[in-house]
């Protein structure tokens, strides 16, 4: 299906759209907030990937990160559901019609707080999603509590001080068998929309957890989620360059350092990983856990592409679903012959 | 000997949840039913796997009476733990049948008491050991058929329905029957005076559970998604949803134009259900208290971005986690005021299984109608329980997708609509589903305020008229949700309200309330909520109406007090709950002394 | 220039949130209270951080009137985004203040229009660029202060109560407020006629929010341990304990008597505040409308299995997430009927902020008293407002902390007592907490039935006299809870019932009504649930009641028709939910309508 | 506090009570029930430590699992709660007498499943307590539906083929920074016993995930959950012999392969392991991902003391709480003075 373009003038991309026609409504978060920057990104990913915005879905929960969802791709069905509830809403709703794409945008309290077990369940169920957890450390909307990314020891006005471990989302993700898991952080912009153009390109559900600044509640010095923090901490894994591609491209087999690797994504486009010295493999889960839980005690933020599997069925896969979408299904798709309830009525007994 | 007393008694047999009762009490009632007896059957099981006491209630009524009855003429145990109960609870007059390997004081004289050799009779059968523990259900079965006068036929076509078909089985089962029966013959004589005899009057009847109509139910209405969380007494019904859907909704080319999924709890059973309805599809969840209670955040948001969903609760007792295995009606107040703010949700309570299968369809065509969760209330009595009920009749209207606007709809229109204008004046607005590739056909569902367009507002005035708005709608499903049944008695003053598996028990009361006490009255079985015009009707036309159900605070009572103030004086509460199902014998008493106060 | 307008007028101040003006509109509000005008102050703002229109009233009422009014006589804007409908709210014969930098049309003849130099003025105040913006608030509050005369010196003790008593913030706040003022003596002048003088009308009253008020009632009510999860418009309740806590519950080791929790959701937090109060300590949790539906399963758990524990519902409007900014009353049916089965919830009703102090403390001594969940109803406009109110009182009565046995009762008992046994009669059993060293101490808790001895029993009898039981605790509550306030009118025929935060509403309806149209009224304001004695005197006393409520569906009315039917035709609701309080002009406007049916 | 001892004769422990004093009511699970074995083993644990029945709680959820306290010390508070919310009525329960020791019994769905969430945020937390899964990749109670922890592909009645990545609950208490995380199978009794004692002489939170399986609904020998897998499949990772004593015993600095290594548990007792040729380090807490890791790939299922970490300071230290239990104070101590409200209301206007 070919979309409908805006009547705007201006460059178009394949889809025969221009930017335009992918933007949302202006933004009502605070300006300089990490999430204005993410949702920017989202835009131009989908834009690039020619994407057409009648074939994405957009979900969210209940935040300052979950009302992002408006301000990107106004002609996409959306739904801004409940505080830690996007999960499972997103799981049914990819039902309807599962040719179309999901974009989750969540925040570190809707999706490692109150939102833990379905982000949990989601992810092992490995439902087609790319879900976004614009982290910051904080509860923006309700004014600055502690999340549960918040790291130990930080202060907070009212609050006190946090004295619990903060949740890892990439661990989490990468825990619960994640088949694409990612970090990034909102003020590199280029690396948020290569990694968004991997996961928008993965089919199974893809993890993104974003450094997103919240500047007015957590941005004291020693925030790991503060700007500053997170321009003097991070330690980029490894350039992305996404380049799309027509035709399939083979994972090549074994890999030396030094080498350049392209891990196939399953609409053929692939990413091109540009190797560092430490040898990173995303392929290799044992070491995504060791470069986490080292990063972590070495108090590092990691980012880029962390682990990624092509190979595992997605959720919708293993319901072997007929080829119409389910919600253009008629009535006689739907409801069984009238033979067959009186073979059933004469079983009754 | 006492003249026969036929086909009006009940049986119990008492024995060991886990041990296999259940092929042989099943056999026995089918038998029964086979033989043109009405029958009902009540399974009183603890919430445990294996070890405990469980009862199995067969009531034979040549009348035609279902409900539970507090008394047990006939009683066959096999459990030295409840031996004593068992024993004490036989009616004078009655009969007790026991497996003679349990020693225990038999002290009574007012009751004809027989000794099963269940033992020996289950060694005799050529069966390997492991089985014999279950083969001795089978004994029992034989003893008691011969003894009360089953037609062996009719316990071989209930074998042979049983293991469908399966010569293997049968036989072995049947030959032990046979064998139990032909020792019995030889050596019990018959000293109690119950017996049955066959008729003609269950003739085109079925027999079936509630959970498992609901589920044929839902599959004739075309759910196309289910998902749930396993909870007692609910859990069958999603079951069957796994059992039926693969035989009657694959395409031709073998792929599913459905998906059940096993949520990993309620919160996320109820959101995958929404996130479905919200895509366009019939979409369905199955629940009990515990599990219900877990969904009311997400039924406010359903009931306010007006998404279409079903839920189904079978409900059981409570508060809290109660009793899982125990039945009762209380779970009407919380889903009428489901959630924080102002709600009206919608409620559909079937009465019998052929309805939970009728409810079963109905309920997608009115949520998609009226774009609004609709919850189903059924019980533990009614949904795991076998009932003698009308066979499924096949819907007679074609499927009611609602208000839904698709492409060419959306051409038709120009692209100009808003998913929360209320266009027809009844109250519900117009809707697209993801997929749909018009350019104008996306919008944004929340559950915060918003204005015709679906987009966020705070405006005082928009959000007071969306409220309103909400209420028309309810308004609209008053006309639209099924009639109550109104059964009259020629000049009664009187009327009795029930709803759900309290039927039974009214149906009997009344009858003997007329006879017996000369009291005649006028019955309405509520079906749904938004009460419509003819419940009002009703109420009026009464001088006193008794409200009869099964919870401790006259949940129903109390909501028609509050939706009609001026007829509240004359609404009386008749409300029971103790975990079982209500009996004619409690509504009687309960009915005449209130009926003594005027 | 027409004649002066004293002390009976509404000031609306419309900003961009997030620019700090709270501190200049508070500052106004706490001059006038030192002045001793009544005065009420209502803080619109909307659901985010940074950059949208908000908007914050005063009323000044020499008659000491506090409700939310809907006229404006007195606007001021700062905001381009609101500035034409702020212009617009202005009332004929007001005035309108706006920053001069704001370049749009002005066309309003019937008003006074006074131009700020908001930028000038805080370009010239000595402090860093950074606090401009923020500065600028303090030029409109000199500006008015000057055109409506607050007295300047209130404004300086104001400010110096505001940066509590820090001498740098206050004279460069100051400052710039006087050299506003200076400046609009200069250039401005009078035109309109609303101003203030001093009364002594405030005497002895405090200003505070019934959120702080609720967290300082709940400490001097000893809570030992919160757990919570932030909400709008509740979590302003749990950083009060944190902020208050501190400063009086230290040990002198400095050690802490008390723990408060976030947890990681709604569903934890009430589930550890229920832990806590089996544990035996005062135990409270906060929420608003998400939240506390996610508290639905272990609010039943806690009613069955009769834990003592505190929940503050701080009310804002819904269904679902609704208008997060928003009040109302909409979460009374769900509470009083809440989890599923058969509950009975008490409930609280404060209706002043000194009154959410009393009921902070008092819900404890009823929740230890009746072991089982007091739930309290706030609600935005009660819980974050800044309201004039009496003193907090210091709690008379000492702390009840019900029936719990310790190892010396034990002894006494030789180790003979029954978790749920009604030794006393009045449905209240006596409980033991962990840590009792006593061996007969320790007892089993479950949401399961069971028996006096708290073992797990599905015996129908037990389960029914349990919950018979839990009946006759929720009748003795009846005499527990704080009884209705009632005011009489001699000779009225007509009552008016109202609860919480719709007081003030009432209070100036009713003063209108008999003053302008005659019509006296009776008031009962209802402080808790079950309802008192006193409530069914007052209703059969009176020919009509006027239910009034901030919600759609009347729901305090519905209640009250199911509980007293026989008087269930004479209350009429009078119900109205926008997010906005309750004005005394809506309600007159109801109730006239009512009567007029009569 | 010394304990009141039954009026039973035979022999008693340091405590001065019998194995009676610590019973339970008689089972109602199925008999053969892995539970059941369980709760025999924590009837010895407290016994041979010496535990006053009065001065533990004990906690479940819902299940058949969860039943079990009732099965064993009689003479201890407990409490059966809510399905998948034992956290956190255990987690506000500590806080009456924290010088109470706390049992948790969960099963796989209750905690897994439905209670995911608080379980991973109590472990966050490091509620000091010890917390039992009886792991049967079953839903027993509700007669053998799956359950988050069943393997993919696993096939039960009614429930069709499993097509989720099970949960692995040992690493997810690892990703949650559990303190203390073992795994045993319910079949190997003295393992189970000396691990809980283990557990229970932690302080912090000590995640025990036992393999429990259900012997009505899933024993096929297929299942990883039943007898028969397990006993195949299980490679111990180390034997650990238990040694209450009187006096602290220090952590031994530097450790080389071979040599035996002691633990020291903050009541002084100590576990001591011996260390097997692939030199296993209980405190490495990479180590225990990688190993972790490779036993799920391998589909080993590894037993033993996983990971502990006696230096965290628990949930209830952090609140540094008065010497007296919170639970015996009194009105002097819960009320402040008269003159403080004069005080507070004279600020407030
Ligand atoms: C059930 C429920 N509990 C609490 C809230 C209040 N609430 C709204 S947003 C939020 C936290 C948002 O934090 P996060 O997810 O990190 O998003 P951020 O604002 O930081 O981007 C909370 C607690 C709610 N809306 N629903
Ligand atoms: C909220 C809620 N949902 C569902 C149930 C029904 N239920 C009782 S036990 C159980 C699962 C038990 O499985 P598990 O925790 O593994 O324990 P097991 O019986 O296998 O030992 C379920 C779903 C419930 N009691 N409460
Ligand atoms: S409060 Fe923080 S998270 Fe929210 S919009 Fe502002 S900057 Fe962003
Ligand atoms: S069903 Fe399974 S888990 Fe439950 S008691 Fe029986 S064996 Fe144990
Ligand atoms: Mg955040
Ligand atoms: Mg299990």
């Amino acid at each position: 299906m070919t979309a409908q373009p805006a009547a705007n003038s201006g460059p178009v991309n394949k889809a025969g759209l221009g930017k335009g026609d992918y933007k949302g409504l202006p933004t009502t978060l605070c300006s300089g907030c990490g999430h204005n920057s993410i949702a920017n990104q989202i835009i131009a990913a989908c834009y690039e990937l020619d994407i057409v915005p009648e074939r994405i879905m957009k979900f969210s929960g209940i935040g300052c990160s979950s009302k992002s969802p408006t301000y990107f791709l106004s002609r996409s069905f959306g739904f801004n559901s409940l505080h830690g509830r996007m999960a499972s809403i997103a799981t049914g709703a990819m039902f309807g019609d599962r040719t179309l794409r999901a974009i989750g945008v969540s925040g570190d309290g809707d999706t490692a707080s109150i939102g833990m077990g379905g982000f949990k369940h989601m992810v092992r169920r490995n439902v087609p999603m790319t879900y976004i957890v614009e982290n910051n450390g904080v509860y923006g909307l309700t004014k600055g509590q502690f999340s549960a990314t918040a790291e130990v020891g930080l202060k907070l006005k009212h609050q006190g001080t946090n004295s619990y471990m903060p949740v890892d989302i990439c661990m989490e993700a990468l825990a619960s068998k994640a088949t694409f898991v990612a970090r990034s952080f909102a003020g590199d912009p280029k690396q948020v929309k290569e990694l968004l153009k991997a996961a928008l390109s993965h089919r199974g559900i893809a993890v993104l957890d974003i450094i997103s600044p919240c500047v007015t509640f957590n941005n004291q010095e020693n925030a790991i989620h503060s700007y500053t923090w997170g321009k003097d901490h991070e330690a980029p894994l490894h350039e992305i360059s996404f380049v799309p591609a027509l035709e399939e491209i083979e994972l090549p087999g074994e890999f030396e350092a030094g080498e350049v690797r392209e891990v196939t994504m399953h609409d053929g486009s692939t990413v091109v990983l540009k190797k560092l010295e430490k040898d990173y493999d995303p392929t290799d889960r044992s070491k995504a856990f060791q470069m986490l839980e080292e990063a972590e005690r070495e108090n590092l933020l990691v980012t880029g592409l962390i682990y990624i599997d092509t190979g595992k069925p997605t959720l919708i896969d293993t319901f072997n679903l007929v080829e119409t979408a389910l919600n253009r299904l008629g009535e006689k798709d739907l409801r069984p012959k009238q033979e067959t309830l009186e073979k059933i009525n004469a079983q009754m007994f | 000997m006492p003249e026969n007393v036929c086909n009006d008694f009940s049986i119990t047999i008492a024995t060991v949840n886990g041990s296999g009762s259940q092929t042989a009490n099943v056999t026995l009632l089918r038998a029964l039913f086979k033989m043109g007896i009405p029958v009902s059957g009540k399974n009183l099981f603890p919430s445990n796997i294996q070890g405990l006491p469980t009862w199995y209630t067969i009531r034979v009524s040549g009348e035609g009476y279902t409900a539970r009855r507090e008394e047990q003429e006939v009683v066959v145990t096999l459990n030295p733990a409840s031996f004593a109960r068992d024993l004490a609870s036989v009616k004078p007059g009655g009969a007790f049948y026991y497996a003679d390997d349990i020693k225990m004081p038999l002290e009574r004289e007012d009751i004809a008491i027989y000794p099963m050799p269940v033992k020996a009779l289950s060694r005799a059968a050529d069966v390997s050991p492991s089985l014999r523990d279950y083969i001795a259900n089978m004994v029992y079965a034989g003893i008691l058929a011969e003894m009360i006068g089953i037609d062996m036929q009719a316990i071989q076509q209930a074998l042979s329905f049983h293991f469908n078909g399966k010569e293997a089985p049968v036989t072995s089962n049947f030959n032990v029957i046979q064998a139990a029966a032909e020792w019995a013959r030889q050596n019990l004589k018959k000293r109690d005076p119950f017996c049955v005899e066959a008729l003609d009057k269950t003739e085109g009847m079925i027999l079936a559970d509630g959970n498992t109509a609901a589920a044929l139910g839902s599959i004739y209405g075309g759910v196309q998604f289910a998902a749930w969380y396993p909870i007692t007494p609910a859990s069958s019904l999603a079951e069957a949803l796994n059992i039926y859907l693969p035989q009657l909704r694959k395409a031709e080319d073998g792929k599913a134009t459905y998906a059940v999924l096993q949520a990993e709890d309620e919160l996320a059973a109820i959101g995958m259900t929404v996130g479905a309805g919200w895509s366009g599809l019939r979409a369905m969840t199955s629940t009990s208290g515990p599990g219900l209670t877990l969904m009311g955040e997400y039924a406010g948001l359903a009931y306010y971005s007006e998404v279409p969903v079903v839920v189904w609760d079978v409900q059981r007792i409570g508060p809290s986690t109660g009793l899982p295995t125990r039945t009762a009606q209380g779970d009407l107040s919380e889903v009428y005021f489901f959630s924080h703010g102002d709600t009206q949700q919608v409620i559909l309570l079937p009465g019998s299984v052929t309805e939970c299968f009728e409810f079963g369809w109905m309920a997608f065509d009115l949520a998609e109608r009226l774009q609004t969760p609709v919850f189903v209330l059924s019980d533990l009595d009614l949904g795991m329980n076998q009932w003698m009920t009308q066979p499924f009749q096949y819907p007679e209207t074609p499927m009611d997708r609602g208000k839904v606007l698709w492409e060419g709809d959306l051409e038709e229109r120009n692209g100009v609509w808003g998913r929360y204008k209320d266009v027809d004046g009844d109250g519900i607005p117009y809707r697209t589903v993801p997929g749909n590739q018009h350019r104008a056909s996306a919008w944004f569902g929340r559950g915060t305020g918003h204005d015709e367009q679906a987009r966020y507002t705070e405006d005082s005035k928009t959000w007071e008229e969306m409220m309103k708005r909400l209420k028309r709608k309810f308004e609209t499903a008053r006309g639209l949700v099924p009639a109550p049944m109104v059964d009259i008695m020629k000049g009664a003053t009187m009327g009795i309200i029930a709803y759900g598996s309290s039927e039974p028990a009214v149906v009997e009361a009344r009858a003997h309330l007329a006879k017996e006490r000369g009291l005649k009255s006028d019955f309405l079985r509520l079906r749904a909520l938004p009460c419509s015009e003819e419940v009002g009707e009703f109420v009026r036309q009464h001088e006193r109406i008794h409200i009869v159900e099964a919870n401790r605070d006259g949940q129903l009572c109390q909501i028609l007090r509050a939706v009609m103030p001026d007829q509240a004086a004359k609404l009386h509460s008749a409300a029971h709950s103790d975990g079982l199902p209500l009996t004619a014998k409690w509504l009687q008493e309960a009915i005449l002394n209130e009926e003594e106060k005027k």
